[in-house]
């Protein structure tokens, strides 16, 4: 409890999301630890004992670790329970991340990820004892392919930047088995950092492309640049403004004219599944991001998973091992596969991830579509109740959400990050403010088909509300948040002397 | 539909605020002609009971109750449920990335504490906040060692994990990156004889696994020597983390590439898992991964954030060092939260009871006439043996008795097709390794 | 965030323990309410739908249920989750509730309670598939035996109060069975209040008896009262006051010359588990609290489980069915037994926590006793640093809990209740203030030997640190808390007109 | 040991501030002759995989992979793994009664909740935070009703659960209460004929279960008119909660006394589950048990706080209402979030399935030659079949077929040893009842 921190606090009447309670405080495990304490006991060995150092070798042994806490159980569980009250978290109320589509992590799927048989197999387990593995990840391939009208997969990718390497990989290898994998790239100015960071590594040149005034990709610019040494375009679509790039087909058109593929980011599928599919206008490659439009956890920053999948004629270059069906129903992996861009993650991919994901698309079945239309229409109602107030740089029709900026705001000297900020006060995370990059002070804002009318309203409440205080009270919004246990931190110092690990 | 909170009346209210006559209209940027028509070709929603019936009936598809004596980089440790009941609180589970950290202290002060166990175990001075799993990060060490030495040879033990070196070959492929391999001794360790002058010459790292794929462990500070004095980084890639507990740390490696399952994360069939990449201080800024450091606000309250940002794609895109972004921030706290129970003192024990463990299991398999161990190197909790037959014949019939034998190494070393990979951790019974012993000498006693 | 609230605010300095946090909002769940929404769905029926009004008739059927809310999964979530971060808990911190033993629950009780044919067993399914239930309450009551020193026990009560009054009917029926089951129960009065109303539904007569100056009990007075028709005194031992009582056997054997029993009520066992038995100092009869001693949950108020352990002449007596083991090692459950006091509860009792329990004491083994040194440990250790801010009314040696009064805080209007109020800004549960009744604005502290050092320390530190508010600033701790969403709640408003359910 | 925050110098340390010499010291007050010398004759200190390890093997010495038929006051029906979820959320589950309202409004909001939804479902004024189970709040009622009209004879169903009525005989001895039985017609519901006016006269209450233990739904209306005739009360008891969601309220009865384990709750051998008493508003002050109610602090913020307290054994003591102390609050907590989860829709659907269920496994039992259903009246989802043998020893065949027979209930109706009591749910499936019935024909098929 501060009383610096309330001296500033907000009029109580304009929040109605959020109070403030009693919250624990907490110290590193490290200084808790004192010697001798247990947090974990191992039953008896039942073998004879052995002296590491006379089975290993005096120089191949260490003493015990230096540092490790030691701590009971009821200290590791108030410690990372009290930890975890100063998260904020989708269990909690709306996250309206931009492109990162935070929806709601069925709880079953938690559940059937951790059946004993599932959890424990080992990914070298011979096929006859893994069949139930491998029925799942099949099972998941087909659903993915018929929500994308794409022709074949690999559930491998980690994550979907690991998703677009692996996608350029595969564009690489097939451009290559007809003579020439070409020099570059085309990513448009409004595309995820991971894009063009993907392309680097998959061996070619980033060329960026602008965007028109519609924020949609401009294809007088990408004739002028899809030239011979242009091995494909990576759009996001809807791309990272919300917004369907209409002119898709004739984009594809231009790229394959020139013998170029057309890759698709697929983070922003939360706003097509059910709807269209990529595979009907002309996508060859792309990736989906399970752990956004498939539900699973972000469990803080990851796991994820980025299933790759693609039209037939990159079949051949999918990484090993491939799942497959033999005749007589069995499922085997698939490994003996020359033409393939080879492994990019051992075994078989994040399983775990991949299982939810599958859970997910089971509760819905067909009726996916209506998570689709709901996730629009939320971000729509939004748009509607906010338009007023904010700044609407690009005004074409936006699908699951909606890019505003902080330019009327700006005005006071109200920054998108200041108005973030402030929103944890009225009880929300804040929204994306980190790109789209052709959107200066760029609000970005995807609700998701998770959240009700009430939590909608609530958010429009909270955000008309912050754009008032930006007129009438600008400094309590350049100050927030007031709310939370700890202030905006010293970010700049962090990086300048970083310390990066406990020290005794 | 249950994750919907939405009634039919309210989508119709909300339609009209928005001044749309039909959900259609909001689509309509779509062309009319990729607009579907009808719904997609998948099985009908199930209920919550019916999809528990469908993963159970899988579950019941693959090996429930056998015995298995694999590791190969995924391994079965003791875990203890308060790891699950704190990992799954929603704070935790369902929550972003901590970009924001007024609102998630909670996660970034679990990664502080992850990167500092992670330097306790490996020796080393800084860790990141995770990389996708072992093999990943292996990769991205070797990159980030190009970087680092300008060098664009790499020589790479032969007994590193053999998946490990594919995701390298192909993520090496088109970056110029060349692999060269080295070959390992009688012992099963890497023959430093190769490691030639001239050899390592060109070489920005020499690249060794410890303790190896043949479950035998590396003279790390040997080999770092011998790599430093030609000006190439020692890389150090660990894929049985437990074996730290008791087994030197690799301190003199330059960088280190962690897989952290064997810290209380389950096999999954494969994944997710943790990778780990340490390494010295004056390396951080080449480092790929997020990082969270320690800092104070406006009132001098401690609290962290992630920072040194500039060396991620979201800031740097194509110059970045990585195009890493989401990474396994829930397995790094599975990680945090088991070590913080097991202790210094579980930590050592977990160690030293899987090395008892490993030694009576060669005890009992040596007794087996015709069988004998492959390597002599120094072991923690896997080692090779060799075979009178074929391991996959061997295995055939040891299935039929619920046990999950050897790995067979001849997929991977075609010289080696009668050695078998055996992993026997602490959770191994002695009974069932006695098991494992008496059905390979009844196998054998049989004429084929 | 309420400006009131925060107007008041305790000067930070002082609190070590817990800050304030953004905390959200929310309603009743039937507000959230609206036609259509789903929460769970069932799979499909696979035998022919009926009309229930054909099935049952017209006069035997309803419409659908009146106000039950509709809202979906993520609502519940999210309902719930909100709701559950408005509570203290164990988890967060420490309780020092006198008398309620609120130890670490180990969360490995939590799962085992879950396995499948255990969470599944029915009470009514034959011995013959119930070996497994039946040996867990075997080996309990083995093991509840050897740590009370009795002969004989029931695991049926359901919680402690339930305990009682099974022992009392055990004591009437035995003295029944001598001829004559008395009139009267002695009750201390400091005791427990379900003791006197557990005699009167024994049919028994409460005949309260003095403490003498050290807080025990006064044995010339219990010598006058321990008449003929007094069928048993029921004792607290160590008593609420934390005091054992050092007569005990004199007070034994002063009933038992007279025909009556020593009844133990063993709410406060904690303090005596590996250290001395109550079989070894003279009790007849006595309840053990499972959720108090070995750690059960409390759940928010129960579920508990009150076995009662008896000497052998008693045996008899005990509830049906008892668990026995025939020969050949296999167990059953006795019905057949003319001279028992008859069923106290349904089935065996509550089965999920007795299993808790042993689980608890398997963990522990003949190591329980290290639990219950450090428990008086740390009773002692915080007495000893509160001694000179509080009035200690009785200085007899403490076990296992401490009980001072506000006498000293009294003298600026400071009371107990607004000491405990006023922890809670400190971070802390309040200690129990309701009882024990022979102290005036008692404040019984048990901090159980679940709480390191580092806690105790802190909650020391908030103690004298309000005894000092007490002195320099009464308002604030007069008006505490101030650091919780909702301030101090109008009682007398509560019950003088009761709202005990939402209306539309 | 794990549990325990200490080190052994810290212990010496706080020993050395307490001003003792040895922990010993502080048990000085025990007399000597009673402390223990050795150490307790427990088993050894289990690690946690060893106390899973034995309560596995416990569940393995029960009925894994059993179907079973048995109702008789526990049922088997869907839940949602959320309820879990949010059950063992540490705020809940470790969270103690809550007498402290402002750290504890989760508990106390979700109380009152409880009492409205179990208003909403029992169609009753009021309803309590719970009592510990069905039998005891049946009991309590009767201790209640007495008071309520001074009258000390109760009319009790003979089809009430047996086991209910042992547990009110056992209290009711020493309180001077009079029960006499009632018994039933061939439609298996309560001889009304037997209420005649000279025993209603002296009688406080009428009690009847509904669905009663032989699944039989009772009159509510009709019975409790001819007990309000004469001046006594109408108490209902409710086994089966589910069939709320179907079968008309007990809006007439009295008191209602309800055991709450079908809403969501696992049979768990027992218990714990959780009992309500529901009553009319002019009755609470006689009401058992705890009551959360509606208030408002100094800033008019609305908040829960436990009230009416004055009927409770920590004000009243000897005057109490009840002994009552520790009651089921966690699972109160069950069945609220069950209940929101499922909502009013699926209540209904629950129950409506339950009624088909049975309807067609009395079909399908009715074709086997020889057994009969044995009452006429209207059923939820148990009834009573009477075999051509004793049910004892046809049962003893289906479990080898992995199947629990009906309850036999001889042992509680000597009259009807040929009689049994078969329960199916929304859970079993139509291909078990066919297993059953097609198991129960080739047993009688089969000569003795
Ligand atoms: C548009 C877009 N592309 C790519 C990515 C990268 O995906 P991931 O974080 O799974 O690697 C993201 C998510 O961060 C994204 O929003
Ligand atoms: C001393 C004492 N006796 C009896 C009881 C009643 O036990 P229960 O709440 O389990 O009915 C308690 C606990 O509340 C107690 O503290």
């Amino acid at each position: 409890m501060n009383s610096k921190m309330t001296e500033t606090e907000a009029p109580p009447a304009t929040i109605r999301k959020a109070g403030r309670h009693v919250s624990q405080n907490e110290g590193l495990i490290f200084e808790k630890s004192a010697a001798g304490k247990r947090g974990m006991e191992l039953p008896p060995l039942d073998v004879p004992a052995v002296d590491p150092a006379a089975a290993l070798g005096r120089d191949f042994v260490r003493d015990s670790v230096e540092g490790l806490p030691e701590v009971s159980e009821i200290e590791v569980i108030r410690h990372f329970t009290r930890l975890s009250t100063w998260n904020y978290a989708i269990d909690l109320g709306m996250y309206p991340l931009g492109s990162c589509t935070m929806k709601y992590n069925p709880r079953v799927n938690e559940y059937v990820a951790r059946i004993e048989a599932l959890a424990t197999a080992h990914p070298m387990q011979p096929a006859d004892v893994a069949q139930g593995c491998l029925r799942i990840l099949y099972d998941l391939q087909n659903c993915l392919l018929a929500i994308t009208g794409m022709d074949a997969a690999t559930l491998q990718p980690a994550a979907g930047a690991q998703g677009e390497l692996t996608g350029l990989l595969m564009i690489r290898a097939y451009l290559a088995s007809k003579g020439n994998p070409r020099k570059k790239v085309l990513i448009p100015d409004s595309a995820h950092g991971t894009n063009p960071a993907s392309v680097v590594i998959a061996g070619y040149e980033v060329q960026n492309i602008r965007s028109n005034r519609l924020g949609e990709i401009d294809t007088d610019h990408l004739r002028e640049f899809a030239t011979e040494d242009v091995a494909a375009l990576m759009v996001t679509n809807p791309n990272t403004l919300g917004v369907f790039e209409e002119r898709i087909a004739e984009i594809a058109a231009i790229l394959h004219e020139r013998g170029a593929l057309l890759y698709m980011d697929g983070a922003n599928m939360n706003a097509l599944a059910g709807v269209a599919r990529p595979g009907d206008f002309g996508v060859d490659v792309m990736h989906l991001n399970l752990h956004k439009t498939f539900s699973t956890p972000h469990g803080g920053g990851g796991p994820g998973a980025g299933p790759v999948l693609v039209k037939k004629m990159l079949e051949p270059f999918l990484p090993v091992p491939v799942v497959v069906r033999k005749e007589g129903g069995r499922f085997a992996l698939d490994s003996n596969r020359p033409q393939s861009v080879g492994r990019v993650r051992a075994y078989c991919g994040n399983f775990g991830v991949l299982l939810r994901a599958l859970a997910y698309i089971l509760a819905y079945g067909p009726g996916i579509r209506q998570a689709t239309e709901d996730a629009v229409l939320n971000a729509n109602y939004i748009r509607k109740h906010l338009e007023e107030y904010f700044d609407l740089p690009y005004d074409a029709p936006s699908m699951h959400e909606v890019v505003f900026s902080d330019a009327r705001q700006k005005r006071n000297g109200v920054s998108t990050m200041d108005i973030a900020k402030r929103l944890i006060d009225y009880g929300f995370h804040p929204y994306t403010t980190a790109f789209p990059l052709i959107v200066p002070g760029a609000m970005m804002i995807e609700p998701t088909e998770s959240e009700s009318r009430e939590e909608c309203d609530l958010f429009i409440d909270a955000m008309r509300s912050i754009a008032q205080e930006a007129e009438t009270n600008p400094e309590i919004v350049k100050a927030a948040p007031h709310a939370t246990r700890v202030g905006r931190l010293d970010e700049v110092a962090a990086a300048r002397k970083p310390i990066l690990r406990w020290k005794p | 539909m249950r994750y919907l909170p939405k009634s039919p009346s309210e989508r119709q209210e909300m339609l009209a605020a928005i001044g749309a006559h039909s959900i259609e209209e909001l689509f309509e940027s779509i062309p009319q002609e990729f607009r579907l028509r009808e719904p997609l070709p998948l099985p009908r929603a199930l209920s919550e009971p019916e999809i528990i019936e469908y993963f159970k009936s899988r579950a019941a598809e693959n090996a429930p109750g056998y015995t298995s004596f694999l590791g190969a980089g995924v391994y079965q440790h003791h875990r203890s449920v308060v790891t699950d009941a704190l990992v799954q609180r929603g704070e935790f589970l369902t929550s972003y990335t901590p970009y924001q950290a007024e609102i998630s202290q909670g996660t970034l002060t679990a990664i502080f504490e992850f990167q500092t166990l992670m330097c306790q175990l490996t020796g080393q001075e800084v860790a990141n906040a995770s990389m996708y799993d072992g093999s990943t990060a292996l990769t991205e060490a070797i990159l980030m060692a190009e970087r680092l030495t300008g060098r664009s040879t790499v020589l790479v033990a032969r007994s590193v994990h053999p998946e490990y070196r594919q995701v390298l070959a192909t993520y090496a492929k088109n970056l110029g990156l060349e692999i060269e391999e080295v070959g390992y001794t009688a012992s099963g360790q890497l023959d430093a004889k190769a490691l030639t002058k001239d050899r390592l010459a060109g070489a920005g790292a020499v690249v060794v696994q410890s303790p190896n794929f043949f479950g035998v462990i590396e003279n790390i500070a040997g080999l770092a020597e011998i790599a430093h004095a030609e000006g190439a980084l020692l890389v150090d890639t660990i894929a049985e983390a437990v074996s730290l507990g008791i087994v030197r740390p690799p301190v003199e490696a330059d960088i280190v590439a962690m897989e952290g399952q064997a810290f209380g994360i389950s096999p999954s069939y494969g994944g997710p898992f943790v990778g780990v990449i340490a390494t010295r201080e004056k390396f951080v800024r080449q480092m790929p991964g997020r990082l969270a450091g320690q800092t104070t606000d406006a009132n001098g309250r401690r609290g962290f954030v992630l920072t040194l940002a500039t060396r991620e794609q979201h800031i740097r895109r194509e110059k970045a060092t990585s195009n890493i972004c989401t990474n396994e921030a829930l397995f790094a706290l599975v990680a945090t939260v088991h070590l913080c129970l097991l202790g210094k003192e579980g930590v050592r024990e977990m160690a030293s009871q899987n090395v008892a463990k490993a030694q009576f299991a060669i005890g009992e398999l040596e007794k087996i006439p015709g069988v004998r161990r492959a390597f002599s190197g120094p072991v923690f909790n896997e080692f090779v043996f060799e075979f009178p037959r074929a391991v996959k014949m061997i295995n055939a019939t040891l299935m039929r008795e619920n046990i999950i034998g050897p790995l067979p190494l001849g997929m991977h070393y075609p010289d080696l097709t009668k050695h078998g990979l055996v992993c026997v951790t602490e959770t191994m019974p002695r009974a069932e390794i006695e098991r494992l012993a008496g059905a390979v000498r009844h196998i054998l006693e049989t004429p084929i």
